[in-house]
């Protein structure tokens, strides 16, 4: 088993025919994807690796039943290929665009909630269910990045997450999903949101949280921790200590942080929920070993 | 991109929102013949993306045109919080009652817009907020169908106004809402919005940022060289990459902002101290040649590390930038590297052959090695 | 029992001080309707025949948890206040306005249908579950129209409604609940959105449907009674037959109705689904009473 | 409101949607300097409110200034269908190569605005509808967002385009919806959607419908009589009543359209002609003075049927307007009436003492009386 995604979802590529979305549709094809069908304007009919190529999203899904969709649009496009997407029925959306307008990112986070969907990004790395299927970039061909294993990761940001993941390996675990969040102000899917999915997962024992300085995803999870609702080991490595202080959001930013925020804060917040807390990358296999006692 | 004051006043005026008669001036000819048009007390402020003008002596009053001219002349030309003064506002005095606070920014936890209004306003609004959280009346606002009069109201009257003044506020409310969604901002701010003795509002002050990666399509604005502190950092943005100069000796060049933070946190764990934040991962990976020319640049870079840790950002991509940088500006300082990631093989070979850079297996090694090498310079 | 409204929901008036709210607000109480607050903005702190008043709908559900909402604002300000209403939590909002801007009509209707609520009107007299309480304009208290009994009735107009209930009392029958759906182009809610209430309501023996030329509500209703999803004894007078043609709305409107929307089209199909036509209102009672053996 | 066709394509012109070139005329001289400005051929397009005018013979071309004015003399003044031609618009001959439709109206089973696009436009489309209704492509449209470019990107794929005819079409297409929500239109329609030979999309003609109940805030549209058929109509709408001349001689005045309407159907069930509908129900009861007023100005009328069973309408007042209308009016034709609902006890009350109006109990007796009456007079 695992989250979100695992070898039998039908998948459709949005924006297949770019350079991006060629070049990953090979390597999703490789790690086992079910890649269904694939969307450009204008490039119906044509194929890509083998993949039928439609000029929209709900025909791609009439033929195929396609139920996720990884979009490789430039951001300018991004909130029309997420809504169109959604409207054609898709419940999983993996939106890699980094540039999406804030404002863009507020409507698509709106929709999908009120559809019920789950929208990843944008400015996500991706995910994947490891053995199974990936969406996105995710080099899980790196065997000593990424092996099954009962350790579900979630993740702010893209390339940390392999140096982490190589440390889980390191340690002889591997994971079940990892979900990438997206490094934006406004992600479409939340921390406690995927925890949520984690938690009633089999497949996954315990969690890997690779936090960063700013917002407050890490102390509603902690939050989430504490009420009982996520019962699983988690380890937490949260980056930033030394990052220089971010673009000052007038005193509104201020005031809606509260104080809260800070890679301290957090630390804080996690370990009296009863998280254990890496200071470095390296301590996250070391700790996993502890929580799962092997 | 930060809006300087006189910038953010010009989207009020468009807004319909009420602003202090005024206009700003380069000169100080310019400054008296606006106060001349004014023809009372006068307000100079001085044009500066940073905060805290007022204690610093950026704002000065004055009776008189002459005496504005005095007070523009004083300024223009002057360092202000490292900012140089190359505009001043000058605007009536406003015969102020009260000084309130309202803003519209997003709300992170809830992803859609957030109202603040409180009728304690002014400089001390951080303090208020968290010693009486009460004082600031918030409203979540739905993006479809936005702001809606009957929130605006609600909001009016949780302050506690009566009578005309709940719709004067709520209308300036559904205004200001307006401008923060045309303009694609991430932030309006107006602090103080003064009540006057005549109970009118008026926006004393104004701060918009609008959001960088919205400035495709608000294309009156354009972020140039003066709105960053550092020409390094102005030229970093014209290729898409974020670099921040911090006060350490140890060039830093990274993909995605985790790894680079992390790394960051892990020179000063190892007793290092960073040159410089850049990030090049994501759409941008391809501009590691000009990454690493910016980093170089700096004569307080006594080493470089790279670490790279790719998914999108391909590694044979960024390694192919890195040699030719290294290749055509045959660096005088050392440099360390862990590439990682996706074309990982091929990245090492362009590297190891064609440039002679021996890689670090991981982040870790690469960094205490670049830690020995900025102590040992 | 009946349905959206008993003697036991709690009820709000928006824009209560208003002559017509003040007015209609004495005759609700007297019906039995559970007043529990009114909202005028700025008037906050007054009484209205007793039911104190209210800024803000939000402040009135939170001290009273008012469930329904009846609306007597101006057209121009119907939008606002319904949302409001919905916004609060208020599950059914009773929408009297006539002159509601069409686009403001669809995002009412947008929105009720988001969250899951019930809006009746624009346009409408109201609803009442007669002898328990009444939302509206209805007059109740006249016994030769309205008296407690089996018969569901849902309308598109108001006085028809009166002249149409005045036979079923006069067969010696009597109503359980009366919704008035409003006469504008787009209701809140759609003639066969509320027969599926009334389907499950044990109250009501049988229906009366006042339906009228235009639109498409009776050729659905139709649909639904032939596919068995509406199982009680139907009786429906449909009025229009001799009505001036309405304003033409181009060739839109002409592809959109597809020839459908005529009084006979409509008895025809709903003939055929097994419901049966009164061609007068005095014909109504009869029928019933066919319909109900008595 | 319906709007004339050069009112429409003001509209579509400050939408950034392609129109012919072109200018209204009201004199036949300046029908010929337009012509001249434009300098081809040109046609001259009677400015009605009915659809037919092409075969009515409202439409002309003209290959000459001089030929132009003839034309423009010739209509201007003229009667077609009822309506007197007091403008003219003159533009350029399209090249025409297809004739498309395009329209955004409500989708009353939806509740929300719905797209129909078609390459089968011109007179006929409704024919099409009927017998090939796959040729008309819809998209629904969520009012909140809007039209999103994918659902017009998939109209246009749907009817076979490619290339960049389906971002030329797609654009337009989100041009005009906004036309359609910035005016409160209840249509906006386009037929023909003219292709020229040159692959241009240009509106030909415009048909555009504002919701009479957003006029209060589309300032810029006000309804008067020469919107109106007939003169009592504009004057009932003066008094927000919906009246229609019918070529009958009972007169009716009604509480609620569905009443009213019920009341026409009886009449005629019981062999009578009803001579108008008028509904005065709802918001304007108050105008029952009004209402009596227009339907005793009608010359066709021998008897005057009042049937009312209001609700929100209240029999007392309305019995009020009615009183001092028969008071002041005196009437020389018999009135017939049925007065029930809200406060009817005080209406009987004004009625029988005050005029001396006898009440029927019920509908169906009025209905009655009413039509012996008229077969008698």
């Amino acid at each position: 088993m695992a989250i979100l995604l695992t070898k039998d979802t039908k998948v459709l590529v949005q924006g297949i025919t770019g350079n991006e979305g060629t070049f990953w549709t090979k390597h999703m094809l490789d790690a086992g994807t079910r890649i269904v069908a694939g969307v450009t304007p204008g490039k119906g009919g044509k194929q890509v690796h083998g993949v039928p190529v439609y000029n929209t999203v709900l025909e791609a899904v009439k033929k195929h039943g396609a139920e996720a969709s990884v979009v490789f649009v430039p951001p300018a496009f991004a909130k029309d290929a997420v809504f169109e997407a959604l409207d054609a029925g898709i419940k999983l959306v993996v939106l890699l665009a980094d540039g999406v307008p804030l404002h863009d990112a507020m409507e698509i986070r709106a929709l999908s909630r009120q559809l019920g969907a789950t929208v990843l990004g944008p400015n996500t790395p991706g995910m994947a269910s490891i053995g199974q299927a990936m969406l996105g970039f995710i080099p899980v061909w790196l065997t000593d990045v990424y092996r099954v294993g009962p350790v579900g990761v979630v993740a702010r940001s893209g390339s940390l997450t392999n140096e982490v993941c190589s440390h889980i390996v390191a340690a002889g675990l591997g994971q079940s999903t990892f979900v990438g969040l997206g490094g934006d102000p406004v992600p479409g899917t939340r921390l406690t949101e995927v925890m949520r999915l984690f938690e009633s997962d089999p497949a996954t024992e315990a969690l890997v949280i690779i936090g960063e300085v700013g917002g407050t995803m890490e102390e509603e999870a902690a939050e989430m921790i504490e009420k009982g609702e996520f019962t699983k080991p988690v380890v937490c490595f949260i980056t930033g200590r030394s990052a220089p202080p971010g673009k000052k959001m007038g005193h509104a930013g201020a005031i809606i942080t509260m104080g809260k925020g800070t890679v301290k804060g957090k630390e804080e917040a996690l370990k009296k929920a009863g998280a254990m807390i890496a200071t470095r990358p390296a301590e996250v296999g070391k700790l996993l070993k502890e929580a799962l006692r092997c | 991109m930060k809006l300087y004051e006189y910038e953010g006043k010009e989207l009020f005026r468009r807004g319909g929102i009420p602003i202090p008669r005024g206009r700003v001036a380069s000169t100080a000819e310019e400054a008296y013949s606006i106060a001349a048009e004014i023809g009372k007390e006068v307000v100079v402020k001085s044009q500066i993306l940073q905060g805290g003008r007022g204690k610093a002596g950026g704002i000065k009053f004055a009776s008189s045109p002459e005496e504005a001219k005095a007070r523009a002349g004083e300024l223009l030309g002057q360092k202000l919080k490292t900012e140089e003064i190359k505009k001043v506002l000058i605007e009536e005095k406003l015969d102020i009652a009260e000084e309130w606070y309202l803003s519209f920014t997003v709300d992170p936890a809830a992803g859609g817009p957030l109202l603040m209004v409180s009728r304690s306003g002014g400089v001390d609004v951080e303090e208020i907020a968290l010693k009486s959280p009460e004082r600031i009346v918030t409203e979540k606002i739905n993006i479809f169908y936005g702001l809606m009069p009957f929130q605006a109201r609600r909001a009016a009257f949780a302050l506690g106004l009566e009578g005309n003044k709940v719709s004067e506020l709520a209308s300036l409310m559904l205004k200001l809402y307006r401008v923060f969604r045309q303009y694609d901002a991430e932030l309006v701010e107006v602090n103080p919005l003064v009540v006057t003795s005549e109970g009118e509002f008026i926006a004393a002050d104004a701060k918009v940022i609008i959001y960088d990666n919205a400035l495709y399509r608000q294309k009156e604005f354009v972020k140039g060289p003066e709105r960053f502190e550092d020409e390094r950092e102005y030229r970093a943005s014209q290729y898409g990459l974020s670099y921040v100069k911090l006060d350490g000796n140890i060039g830093v060049l990274c993909t995605g902002a985790g790894l680079t933070m992390t790394t960051l946190d892990l020179i000063t764990y190892y007793g290092g101290r960073p040159a410089n934040f850049l990030e090049f991962g994501g759409a941008t990976y391809k501009n590691s040649y000009y990454a690493l020319e910016i980093v170089l640049s700096d004569p307080d870079v006594k080493v470089v590390l790279i670490n790279t840790f790719g998914l999108v950002a391909r590694a044979d991509v960024i390694s192919e930038g890195l040699a030719q940088a290294i290749e055509e500006l045959k660096p005088k300082v050392p440099i360390v590297a862990s590439i990682r990631g996706t074309g990982e093989e091929e990245a090492r070979k362009i590297l190891e052959s064609r440039v002679g850079l021996k890689l670090f297996p991981n982040v870790e090694t690469a960094v205490q090695e670049a830690v020995r090498l900025a102590g040992a310079s």
